[in-house]
């Protein structure tokens, strides 16, 4: 998942397919956010109330269907999504990553392609 | 071995189907989403290459795309299927893997 | 406050992403600061006004019928080029109606959108202030 | 301004060109974010220590020239980027707005096109 | 009122300069930035129009950008100009307006 | 742990953009896996591999030296469409040299980029297992 929420359809798409595949009772091994994709985690996100809150629905995927969500430690860095412990570390007085994601590696996508029987790419 | 390619922007304003086209072996299959979804449109530019893959490949395109931008499928060139989320995921294990021309 | 000659110019198709329906927004917001307003769509630009945009199975929000609200903010000069319809297979009645109306012509109901040449809109392009791309 | 740090270029290209004209003694009236431009505002950007910092950056134009950055409040409350007051009013435990940069709204960015005797446009 | 084109893509995929190239009237400038700086390479597909428009507009490149892409200014097309920084503010002020073909 | 064949497909021109920056990072990364890694260069991908790129008039980081170091990481396949070059005028001589050491063929230096036709870029996308787009 290679692009942020609202900007590109890439995430809603994304969304939609994993919602899909978990309907379809396909195991779902990650959903790995690379590139813009890691702005997906934000908590901070505050949309039009007519219009869907795209972070709290990948929060519910892994809330409810226990989905794996990872925001890729150096790509999360750059743009400024952290959790409390890379808060820390960084520094910084505040945080802003939402529930159900975690942060982790670049291994964590190779490692997910070696564990999945298939993988789709969304992006811009 | 075959691959679903899958391509999400306009045929218009990017070189993805036109690199598509000249890469995808005779049986892999092309799945239209998003923004690459204008290649559908009978009488257009994009047509005849459209057409033309046609003889190749299967192609598909994702409904609930299309409706989005308002195309109507009686104007969607005749032999592409339409297809909704869950049949985006059925064509995912169809294929042996996919590749997103982003 | 002068008044200026703005131009809001759309080369991006919608729902793909954002740019259309934030370029919208940027217009009903300008209209209340009474400057000479016209819209251009470009290329891909053109698909924002297509008919029938039902954004149901996306899940995203439909703007698109926001369009048909330009001529009561008085944006009446929407120019789609020609060309770029003519390369997508598309024609005048594929966009949606938009209209407005004359308060020089007894208030009747008139026709927002002007079909151009690329000529007449390098033109029109020319005589503009400023120039705001999406 | 319609990109955010990093992915794109944009960012990077309208930092120099501001750069370059207060250098020639122009005034700058505004710097407007939107769309993704506004995650120029985040003040959580941990960059690799080789790389330049783009928030940063733009927070010192702002403190050393005086230059307004002003981040649109839509696009801002969609993809995440709040300041205190903000956070607060949305009933967020944490906010995110480097210093330097304001939020505000649309009329700013037509405001500064009627004002300024230039407007250039940076983006995808 | 003459306008500065801005272009910041590449001529082999977007849009954008085949659409300037359409629409700037014949006193316009035309500036290349970032990925739009491919399009100065001599004997490539792109040159041909790129050099036509030559006759009609002054075409110029930021050389930061050229020189980031590693592109030797021996193969730029003759009579493309190059400009820094602080010539691109200057080409804002000689013209009128700026259209970045976003 | 099965090996698997994984393709990464560079369609984007550096420094415009990140992709092709973080798509390298990823690649580095991978060659901890021992995976069977295959790199494709289309489209505006090959100007990643350009000579001579100085981004210090940008002020971005400069990863294209990085390139170089791919061979030290065992990734030595390395496909760049012969007709994206053309297109864009470029031949062999203007991408920089990336070479590896075999150590089948007691640790000779070899060169890494095999520019190959469509027709042969077609088939090397056929047999992979899994490909990476960016």
């Amino acid at each position: 998942m290679n692009e942020g929420p609202y900007t590109h359809q890439a995430s809603d798409s994304a969304y939609h397919f994993t919602a899909a595949a978990l309907r379809a009772g396909h195991e779902i091994v990650r959903v790995f956010f690379y590139h813009d994709g890691v702005n997906n985690g934000t908590r901070l996100s505050v949309p039009p109330q007519d219009d869907r809150n795209v972070s709290e629905r990948w929060s519910e995927l892994a809330n409810e269907h226990g989905v794996e969500l990872i925001l890729c430690v150096a790509a999360a860095q750059r743009r400024g999504l952290l959790d409390e412990d890379e808060a820390k570390r960084a520094g910084k007085d505040s945080n802003n990553m939402a529930p159900g994601f975690q942060i982790s590696g670049l291994g964590q996508l190779i490692d997910a392609g070696i564990q999945a029987d298939r993988l789709v790419v969304f992006g811009d | 071995m075959s691959v679903l390619h899958i391509i999400n922007k306009s045929p218009y304003d990017r070189s993805s189907l036109d690199t598509c086209l000249r890469l995808a072996q005779p049986d892999s299959a092309i799945l239209l989403i998003e923004d690459g979804i204008y290649a559908v449109q009978k009488n257009a530019a994009a047509a005849q290459k459209v057409e033309q893959a046609l003889a190749n490949h299967q192609i598909y395109a994702l409904q609930p795309d299309l409706e989005a931008r308002g195309i109507n499928p009686d104007n969607m060139i005749d032999g592409i299927a339409l297809v909704d989320y869950d049949g985006f995921v059925k064509l995912t294990t169809d294929y042996d893997k996919s590749q997103s021309w982003l | 406050m002068a008044t200026k000659k703005f131009l809001y110019v759309n080369r991006t198709a919608p729902h793909g992403s954002i740019y259309a329906q934030e370029s919208l927004e940027v217009v009903l917001i300008a209209a209340a600061f009474e400057q000479d307003v016209s819209l251009a769509f470009i290329d891909d630009g053109v698909y924002q006004l297509m008919q029938n945009q039902d954004t149901s199975g996306i899940g995203s929000k439909n703007f698109s019928p926001t369009y048909k609200a330009l001529g009561d903010y008085d944006v009446s000069k929407i120019y789609v080029e020609q060309e770029s319809l003519e390369l997508r297979g598309l024609g005048k009645d594929d966009l949606m109606p938009l209209t407005y109306e004359d308060e020089d012509d007894d208030w009747a109901e008139k026709d927002s959108i002007h079909v151009v040449s690329s000529k007449e809109l390098a033109e029109i392009i020319d005589q503009q202030d400023v120039i705001l791309n999406f």
